[in-house]
């Protein structure tokens, strides 16, 4: 019939009205968005678990489980520890699996921060102060940018730097032109924070334009 | 008048941004896009990739931000395939896996005579954030054993040799936040040296401009501009190049909010220093 | 009397440190309203947080001397969602007409209703999170803003715990080091563009 | 008891990480213990969907206001589950796939109700970001006007419009998205990020050792 699968003609009228309902929150709070929200947390939740337990759970526990390995015995047991957190009483019993957790995520941290994160930065920041351009003459883009790129980090970092007060020549105006640089890159940031919003919007418009659409006039409207 | 206007009802305001976005998007007026660097960058990598070479493309990203990131996903898809190379589909994000569902149905209808084992496969989601990538690095085969349909990877023929990171000729990842992007720099690329291009949303591209800066990204794809340049540089016909008019419209508007504003503070200013 | 004090912690729990950073401030911000008698309001939006933010304003009015007029009601749990968070907060805004308003913790999109409905209302906003891209909007929205690391360097000082400020002070070693190395090294990058010779090169050929 | 032990598994799962980075001979601890952490951080997603029916069940029996919301929620999120994992282990599934593969319902699901549910829920920013750009973002101080001027001109010269009439305006010599491009992403950019990042990744060092030796303990919660 035209084209469209009879599930994709009603998955297309229920995603339509399910849009419609989340934008009626702009006319304020009312029962279609609040329909709209719970259906959103009940759905994602389901859909978190049941891709994490295919995901997850499943090769890294029933299988090995099968195949009679007792070492997933250890992530199971330590797992249902942390559905002890449900009961007030118990929730003692879900710290083990958390500290866990929190243990191997602080042991990450500390061993990939340190060079990704802060000696390859620092490295591409040291730049030579003055560049000369093929022509053995000053080129002053690149000897403007990498000024920048210096002084706007040192200056940056004297903002962060807390245990002495920002005043005086060094700390002072260091301080002042740090919260500078890091406000026009701020700027920039909302620049581009503001993009990101707007084609949000576009995406769902998009979605009535390309697809919501053309199935209803292909469908009432007789093509 | 003046107060009146300075606090306008938000709803008028919803409604002039919701026009500046629908009005261009009803007739396009065809504006030129100038790729940037970084873009053209990206897309030489994957360019520069050899015959039948074969990518870990991770999808990180979820139905919120796929309109940034789907376009760029599916103009890099095109392009592997137009170059009969093989791309393997991973998600570090739990809708990542659905959204993977969604490009190979794309896929399928732009390459039927492509087949899936063969020329693209989707390894689906790992819970655990970080320690994905630090798994993935230490054993592959050992992370993920099947694909999404239980079936080993020794059975599938476009991963039948592999069991070692090692082996892909490059790492792509489209992110949209926690984890994505910056997990994978950290360790995919800095910890196992796989060379890695990233496509994000327009929110985070400034956070990860400087990881292009420093080389430890070979390319940066940023927001739905990004998606719209690379679609020119691919020539691939997606939905990022259409949107561009709304976004300009749009920002215009919204920069105009920012500065009627503010001269409408000044005028409130000026006559309250006249009281 | 007169107007009361919001205090709006972020949405993320207690497992998050910008959270725990927020509380830490709160306690603060709690004595110091105690003591000048003026009424606080703070409201959470995870239960766990909720729980952890009665405690820590129940102690701070104990401390100022005024356990007496600390109210149950000035802790509030709001709503899980972040846009039902928004619009709750928002309305206790609009009815209650707070003095100042403080954002502190982790935010994400619904920072900029907050900072909207403040700035409507007339309100002192200080805000404070490491969510580099909310920074933009609370800073210009808002009279003053933690940036980044401010906010817990400002949890830190304010907590007044020697170990808080004393690993403050470890970190801004780190920084030192950052500093002095990008200096240094730039200075030598620059002999070297400007006398082709400079010190790193100079080692270098020492060594091989 | 209840803190001792807990706090012996953060500094030991912390401690055995970072050794094992170092020395190469021992990585599989790092693949075993990844296997774990992952295992744990799906499970989580198990404890928040029983946290939801224990929720939203007491709320359903109090009769709070607004339980049909909560009900809403439940047929949502048990719909999900059967969709997702319950059709497959009483035999209804798809033999031979994954429930949550390719064309089965849960994936239907997925295109038509949560995807649009998710997308237009975030599309709402684009009008939270226009109306508050026009109430609350004013240039009050040096530091929000560098901030709001930066961001003007990434907005405006950062999309095509923008750039047309720039060239239509300027002499051709002069390219704007070569200007933001240098200075405003490639100098103040990278180094206000980079002083942002590199204080919070040595920040985030600190507070994960503070984490393994046990000196920050707030994450345990109350007694």
């Amino acid at each position: 019939m035209d084209g469209y699968a009879t599930e994709q003609i009603v998955g297309l009228w229920i995603s339509g009205f399910l849009t419609l309902c989340v934008f009626s929150f702009l006319m304020g709070d009312n029962p279609f968005y609040k329909f709209a929200e719970h259906v959103y947390v009940g759905v994602s939740a389901g859909y978190w678990m049941c891709v994490g337990y295919w995901g997850t759970i499943r090769p890294e526990i029933v299988e090995p489980l099968k195949a009679h390995n007792p070492v997933a015995l250890v992530p199971l047991t330590l797992g249902i520890m942390l559905l002890f957190q449900l009961n007030p009483k118990t929730s003692w019993v879900s710290r083990w699996p958390l500290c866990f957790l929190v243990g191997m995520y602080a042991g990450l941290q500390i061993v990939f921060t340190m060079d990704s994160m802060i000696i390859e930065q620092v490295a591409a920041s040291i730049r030579p102060l003055l560049v000369w351009d093929a022509a053995h003459n000053i080129d002053w883009a690149t000897t403007i940018v990498n000024w920048i790129l210096v002084f706007g980090l040192l200056t940056g970092m004297i903002y962060f730097y807390f245990s002495v007060p920002h005043t005086g020549v060094v700390f002072g105006t260091g301080a002042r032109i740090g919260i500078w640089v890091l406000m026009i890159a701020l700027g920039a940031s909302f620049g581009y924070t503001v993009m990101a919003r707007i084609s949000l919007l576009i995406g769902r418009m998009l979605f009535f334009r390309d697809e919501f659409w053309p199935m209803v006039q292909a469908t009432l409207g007789g093509g | 008048m003046l107060d009146k206007l300075a606090n306008l009802d938000r709803r008028i305001i919803y409604l002039i941004v919701l026009i500046s976005v629908i009005v261009p998007l009803l007739n396009p007026m065809g504006l030129k896009i100038e790729p940037s660097e970084s873009v053209a960058a990206s897309f030489q990598t994957y360019e520069d990739l050899p015959e039948g070479a074969l990518v870990l493309m991770s999808i990180d990203y979820g139905p919120s931000t796929a309109v940034e990131l789907e376009p760029m996903a599916l103009a890099a898809c095109d392009q592997l395939l137009r170059h009969n190379q093989k791309v393997a589909f991973m998600a570090l994000y739990p809708e990542g896996q659905a959204l993977t569902n969604r490009l190979i149905g794309r896929l399928k209808e732009l390459y039927p005579d492509k087949k899936y084992g063969i020329d693209y496969v989707n390894l689906g989601y790992k819970a655990g954030n970080e320690a994905v990538p630090l798994k993935m690095g230490l054993d592959f085969r050992g992370q993920f054993p099947t694909d999404t349909r239980d079936k080993p990877l020794s059975e599938i023929p476009m991963l039948r040799s592999v069991t070692q990171l090692k082996q892909f000729a490059l790492v792509a990842t489209y992110s949209a936040g926690f984890p994505g992007a910056l997990e994978h720099i950290r360790i995919t690329a800095s910890e196992y040296g796989m060379p890695l291009v990233v496509g994000t949303t327009a929110v985070q591209t400034p956070q990860y401009f400087p990881y292009y800066d420093s080389g430890q990204v070979k390319g940066l794809i940023g927001g739905l501009r990004g998606a719209a340049e690379y679609e020119i540089l691919t020539g691939f016909k997606g939905a990022a190049v259409g949107g561009m008019e709304a976004q300009s419209i749009a920002h215009f508007t919204i920069a105009g909010l920012i500065i009627l504003s503010n001269i409408l503070t000044f005028l409130q200013f000026l006559r309250k220093e006249e009281q | 009397m007169g107007k009361p004090v919001l205090y709006v912690t972020g949405l993320a729990d207690v497992d998050d440190i910008q959270t725990l950073a927020a509380l830490s401030i709160l306690s603060h911000v709690a004595k110091k309203t105690a003591e000048y008698d003026t009424s606080i309001l703070a409201t959470t939006s995870r239960a766990v947080t909720f729980s952890a933010a009665q405690e820590v304003v129940r102690d701070a009015f104990t401390i100022a001397g005024r356990p007496d007029s600390f109210s149950v009601e000035s802790v509030r749990y709001i709503s899980d969602d972040q846009f039902g968070y928004a619009a709750g907060v928002d309305g206790m805004m609009v009815r209650e007409q707070p003095a100042a308003n403080f954002y502190m913790g982790k935010f994400y999109a619904e920072s900029l209703i907050f900072a909207e409905t403040g700035y409507a209302t007339g309100a002192i906003q200080i805000a404070g999170t490491a969510q580099a891209n909310q920074l933009p909007f609370f800073v210009a929205a808002c009279d003053y803003t933690l940036i980044g690391e401010e906010l817990f360097a400002a949890s830190a000082y304010l907590s007044g715990d020697p170990l808080q400020v004393g690993s403050l002070r470890g970190q801004d070693v780190g920084k030192a080091i950052v500093m002095v190395v990008l200096v240094l090294a730039s200075f030598d990058a620059t002999l070297q563009v400007l006398f082709d010779w400079s010190f790193t090169s100079y080692l270098g050929a020492l060594l091989s | 008891m209840k803190r001792q032990i807990p706090l012996l598994i953060t500094f030991l799962s912390g401690i055995t990480l970072v050794i094992q980075y170092y020395v190469l001979p021992l990585n599989w601890i790092g693949k075993t213990f990844a296997g774990w952490f992952q295992a744990i951080t799906a499970f989580a997603y198990v404890l928040a969907a029983i946290s939801l029916f224990a929720v939203n069940g007491k709320k359903i029996r109090d009769r709070a206001p607004g339980w049909l919301y909560n009900i809403v929620l439940l047929v949502s999120l048990t719909a999900t589950l059967y969709m997702g994992l319950i059709c497959d282990f009483i035999g209804l599934g798809y033999p031979g796939y994954q429930p949550i593969d390719e064309g089965t319902a849960f994936d239907w699901m997925f295109q038509y109700i949560y995807n649009p549910l998710s997308a237009t829920m975030f599309s709402l920013t684009a009008f939270f970001i226009a109306s508050a750009s026009f109430r609350a973002f004013k240039a009050r101080s040096i530091e929000s006007t560098l901030l709001l001027s930066t961001a003007f001109i990434v907005m405006i010269f950062r999309v095509p419009l923008g750039e047309y009439l720039w060239l239509k305006v300027m002499p051709d010599g002069w390219s704007i998205s070569w200007f933001i491009d240098t200075f405003i992403m490639g100098g103040f950019n990278n180094a206000g990020q980079r002083a942002i990042q590199i204080s919070s990744a040595i920040g985030l060092i600190s507070v994960s050792l503070k984490i393994i030796l046990g000196v920050e303990r707030s994450y345990l919660g109350g007694e």
